[in-house]
């Protein structure tokens, strides 16, 4: 028993970190919503060469051979980044849906090739300017390479939303398990949850110690250090639940304790990021209500990410089968 | 206590519901938009040929001279119909009060009229950026000089300010007197020289604010209102109103509320917890409700609206962002898509400005604890 | 429409306030709980002699021939003084529902020469000391004057509860309708509760001005200002619904919308006098926590009183019902 | 990262586990009744004779020298087991940590010993009529007269207090010095001459506290733990305990959840917003776990434990209330029936004090907010 990350972990945590800080800064992501594919452009090629696109594929195949565990952070720099490229989808769901099946477009996600996107629902997902489609079928999965989508346009402007309207082509695949991908999913979403939320808390925290009303700074202030103080505490008590979700995915045989393990952790840090973000918007007052402003990119995030992959009612339900009430 | 409504009242509302069914516009474009904004500033003239758009205000300036009880059913007629929102909201809810207690006539005879027909839009240049809910921090000079006062500085979330045709401004006259001193009332034209407006996107990139910059900006002297070096009192007492019955009247929750109880009641399979909060919120636009027809009353009687106005400040705010979410977790998946029709997207991103703006509710609370309940300041 | 009372509602309110003052003070209160009868000695027939026994009984029976109107304020005024009587129970159910009956035992009831209460739901009911019971059975009401029952010790020793194990004699009330019993209730239990809620932020608005840490009063705590004002805004949002009820009860043809706003007022006055009870514990800090000081015998009135006759639950579930969701 | 249990944890936790399960005593009365403490007391003995009082302490003091782990999974078991509660835990969880840090040897060999077996039972004697959670305001005076001290003045909230065989104390040994300065931590013994206890019943009326009067009451200096005048340094490292690690393990909430869990789990037609409840209270206490886990590792790795104690504090002692709130709930109309068995109420009661002891929960927040986050302090 030892909750804990290694060395080695937080070396490649810093540096994706750093990575997100130098070619993903807010301006890289204001850009990316304006540009026809919604990517940050040459970000994807950077990920595939540092490894984070192959973390989750065997070294066998090209990959890094890790685990959940050392994606769990990555993806939480990418919340805290607000990364609009579709991370979750591809490097937690797709790539070892694909290498689990053994289909062959695995190789092309790894390299950077392609960026293959998910839909589990079957409602709207996250899907333009992808490649592939991870795609749930029944009881199986599917990688759907053509089809036809409506266009949806998201709050948050890093989602470009698609809604199927018919799959021309698609490989089954076999051997992965479509639980499993949403674990992953869910999850992984869980991560960047508490990525954003801690990105809104400093940012917040930033601000209201420089900000200064009636003659003292804002932050002075008991009522808005309760409501950080509020945030910092739902973000300490959701962390642990997601890395311990992180590990579950990674080493737990049980799915059904795997499971309780992320629907805990994905409740928690929805609940968390939606409270950082009331607050994060409440302290700073107006400006932070404004499109110029960059707390807007962490606050749709925010909206968004608490709600995808199952909200938090979504998740309590599922724990509640899991325990038996 | 009678809650019945007398004949007569029974009789307005009608008359309300039959008017607004009968010349319901339908969908016009978001007043944030230069088309919309027109398109708004025509229904407002289409309200006021009907006798429709101030039904508060005495016959003279275009009004029927309602009472308060005729004005809340009013409202609640209004909203329930779905017509437009009102763009002239800044200028009849938070403005006009202050005319009637502290214009001069000619302010009154010039003003009233052309707000009441929408010929004039009126925004809000009360922040800074250094003075958001503190006004005494308020540092945008305004020397005279001759008939004119010289305006330099700066002013922002000006709502509506985009489009606006005047906007209500407090400035500094005294630019040696301290916090709430020497500051006074002044109305400014939009096309004022000197005055440079920004518009600033709110969070969903439309333009629902603008900046304003004066840059020896001149404005003539008989724009007062008040007298020179009142401004804090004449803002206080437009604060009063802004706080209380006119900026929010409870139709428009019980609306939003009735849109929510059918959004649910479609539903198969409702959530049961989503079917509680539904039912709370429900339930707190009819507390709103019965609660302003309580403060009519006392209105009615005599009284004024005093502190207690951030109560109702709070509780609306609070109501309104409840609702919006509320209705978006009912949507699911489809909550987020921001797509033509999703008017409680909009809404929500227009609710979420409700704690902020006209006093924070943290400051609200303050004020209840201090001036209702008579806590200790410090 | 008019939302006010007149001066002659303002006077009986007054005169009431005051005889529970003098009548019925804290220590009243803390003799009745060691008392056999759990009563203050006296109350009751000054309350006869005052008529507020008699409120909602006909003129022609010897009673004022007043409505629930009247009485709201009365029941509210019980609240906030911590009577330790069954006066919903008896004036505001048993006795109209004897008049509406025509039974013999309202004359009794109204002279004060006997104390009537109710058992609606046939859990726990405040039992004992009292002469007789209205009881519902099925669709009916039935005046029980003999009977068997264990006793239940409430966390509200103003509360002397009663199971009902055997009833050995009793008279049908036909013409009393079971549901407007329940509504007079739930409608004289929530005044109940925004009279006890108004009571504790009373006294801990008075405290918490008083009382000092860190050389300053506790009151001028921004925290504490929140708190105080929040159950401030919650009582005063709460109470124009329950006045509503009021006159619904009094006034409305129509049981369905009694019944909502019924339901409206109780499901606030509950969530009102639960916060008010929450924020004064909380902002008194240990004193409030001790059996030595009164502010517990409101603590136990509001989490008793928060339940009694429909929680906010129950109340939300019929305000549901009644708007179709 | 490793969250299996090693072979020689889960061994331990079945050692435990099987112990508890076969000594389990049965319910015994309230230790806050005079027979009920003498039971505790004696269970504590029978804990001690087995080895199992203080498993975390030195097995010179009666311990078997278990690190962290083994410790967290003793408390989980021992609050599962649901064997009587701990009449030691303000002895073993706030002084004892101090007595480890800042005693004589020859304290440690006096105190610990009889603290593990029960034979010294402590209650806390810090707070005074005027200093709640603001210790700096402490007024009682100890006046050194030879080699004792002579004290004077009233203390308060004592939990444990009536029964209690020894006080930890601070009182203030420089009446000169202000706030802070010239305070001493002081071990007194209950049977102290001038000396009064008075017990206080909390809100049920049992004697959950006790108020201490002293008059010229005379304490043998040797008592003093941490030196004369390091009061309040000394206080403040056992702040960190209490609000810390020490003061409330995962496993009590964890066995509170369970068990409220199962209360969910036989009703029938269970409403689904108290199903929601009772899920998100079992989820927090699975995070309070996961986090105590993670501080774990961290201290193994020899961290401490700062400010951030502060945000469990506000977290275990809010989830209290939302577990046993939510269980009086789920009970409906037999919620408030206090006859014997409704441990539920009882447990309400006890939680209610959670969030106002040890430093009431705007405090706690007050330093998450200054220390932990860095907020200007005014």
């Amino acid at each position: 028993m030892k909750f804990s990350f290694t060395d080695e972990q937080d070396m490649f945590r810093d540096t994706v970190r750093e990575l997100f800080a130098d070619r993903c800064p807010p301006e890289a992501v204001r850009q990316s919503w304006d540009n026809d594919e919604g990517r940050v452009p040459g970000l994807w090629a950077a990920l595939a060469e540092m490894g984070v696109l192959a973390v989750l594929a065997p070294e066998a195949a090209g990959g890094l051979g890790m685990n959940e565990v050392d994606l769990v952070r990555i993806l939480e720099e990418a919340g805290y980044a607000g990364v609009p490229e579709p991370l979750v989808e591809h490097v937690a769901v797709a790539v070892p849906a694909l290498a689990e099946a053994g289909h062959a477009a695995l190789e092309a996600a790894i390299t950077g090739d392609s960026t293959i996107t998910l839909n589990l629902a079957g409602e709207v997902f996250v899907g333009a300017a992808a490649d592939a489609v991870v795609h749930r079928n029944g009881n199986t999965l599917q990688l759907v390479t053509e089809w036809k989508a409506d266009d949806a346009t998201s709050i948050d402007q890093s989602r470009r939303l698609s809604v199927l309207t018919d799959i021309t082509a698609a490989d089954p695949l076999d051997g992965a398990d479509p639980d499993l991908a949403f674990d992953r999913a869910a999850l992984g979403t869980a991560a960047q949850c508490v990525g954003v939320a801690r990105r809104l808390l400093e940012a917040t925290v930033e601000y209201v110690a420089e900000r200064h009303q009636f003659g003292k700074p804002v932050g002075s202030y008991q009522a808005v250090k309760h409501h950080l103080a509020n945030v910092k505490i739902a973000l300490d008590f959701a962390v642990p639940l997601v890395y311990r979700a992180a590990w579950s995915v990674a080493h737990d045989d049980d799915p059904f304790a795997r499971g309780r393990n992320v629907s805990m952790a994905k409740a928690q840090a929805s609940e968390a990021v939606d409270l950082a973000a009331r607050q994060a918007l409440q302290c700073h007052g107006a400006i932070g209500y404004t499109f110029e402003y960059d707390l807007q990119l962490w606050l749709k995030r925010a909206w968004t990410l608490a709600a995808a992959h199952g909200d938090v009612r979504f998740h309590r339900d599922r724990v509640a089968v899991a325990i038996g009430v | 206590m009678n809650l019945d409504l007398a004949p007569h009242y029974v009789a307005f509302r009608n008359e309300c519901r039959q008017w607004l069914t009968d010349n319901h516009p339908g969908r016009i474009a978001s007043m944030d938009t230069a088309v919309g904004f027109e398109e708004h500033r025509a229904w407002e003239k289409f309200l006021f040929d009907a006798g429709w758009s101030v039904p508060a205000w005495p016959s003279v300036y275009g009004g029927r001279d309602c009472d308060l009880i005729e004005w809340l059913i009013y409202e609640e007629e209004y909203w329930l119909s779905g017509v437009p929102g009102r763009v002239s909201a800044n200028g009849v809810s938070l403005l006009a009060p202050t005319i009637f207690n502290f214009a001069t006539q000619e302010q009154q005879d010039f003003f009233l009229p052309r707000m009441a027909s929408g010929e004039h839009i009126w925004a809000q240049g009360w922040s800074e950026p250094e003075a958001g809910s503190d006004l005494a921090g308020i540092k945008t000079k305004a020397i005279l000089d001759g008939d004119d006062f010289i305006l330099n500085g700066q002013k922002t979330w000006c709502s509506r300010g985009a489009f606006a045709d005047w906007i209500f401004c407090i400035v500094r006259t005294d630019p040696e007197a301290e916090r709430h001193q020497g500051l006074t009332y002044l109305l400014v034209p939009a096309e004022t020289p000197g005055m440079e407006r920004r518009p600033i996107g709110r969070l969903d990139g439309e333009p629902g604010f603008a900046e304003l910059f004066f840059d020896d900006a001149r404005v003539s002297a008989k724009h007062v209102l008040g007298g020179v070096g009142q401004g804090w009192a004449v803002a206080m007492a437009a604060a009063g109103s802004e706080r209380g019955l006119s900026l929010r009247s409870p139709g428009r929750f019980m609306a939003a509320a009735e849109r929510l109880r059918a959004l649910a009641a479609d539903v198969t399979d409702l959530d049961p917890r989503l079917r509680d909060e539904v039912v709370d919120a429900w339930i707190k636009a009819q507390a709103y409700r019965w609660n302003t027809y309580q403060m009519a009353a006392d209105l009615m009687e005599g009284a004024e609206i005093g502190p207690e106005a951030s109560e109702g400040k709070v509780f609306w705010s609070e109501l309104d962002l409840e609702l919006h979410a509320t209705a978006l977790r009912l949507m699911g998946p489809m909550g987020e898509v921001a797509d033509a029709g999703n008017d409680w997207l909009d809404g929500y991103v227009f609710a979420l400005s409700g704690p902020i703006y006209a006093g924070t509710n943290e400051i609200q609370r303050n004020i209840v604890a201090e001036r209702v309940l008579g806590l200790p300041r410090r």
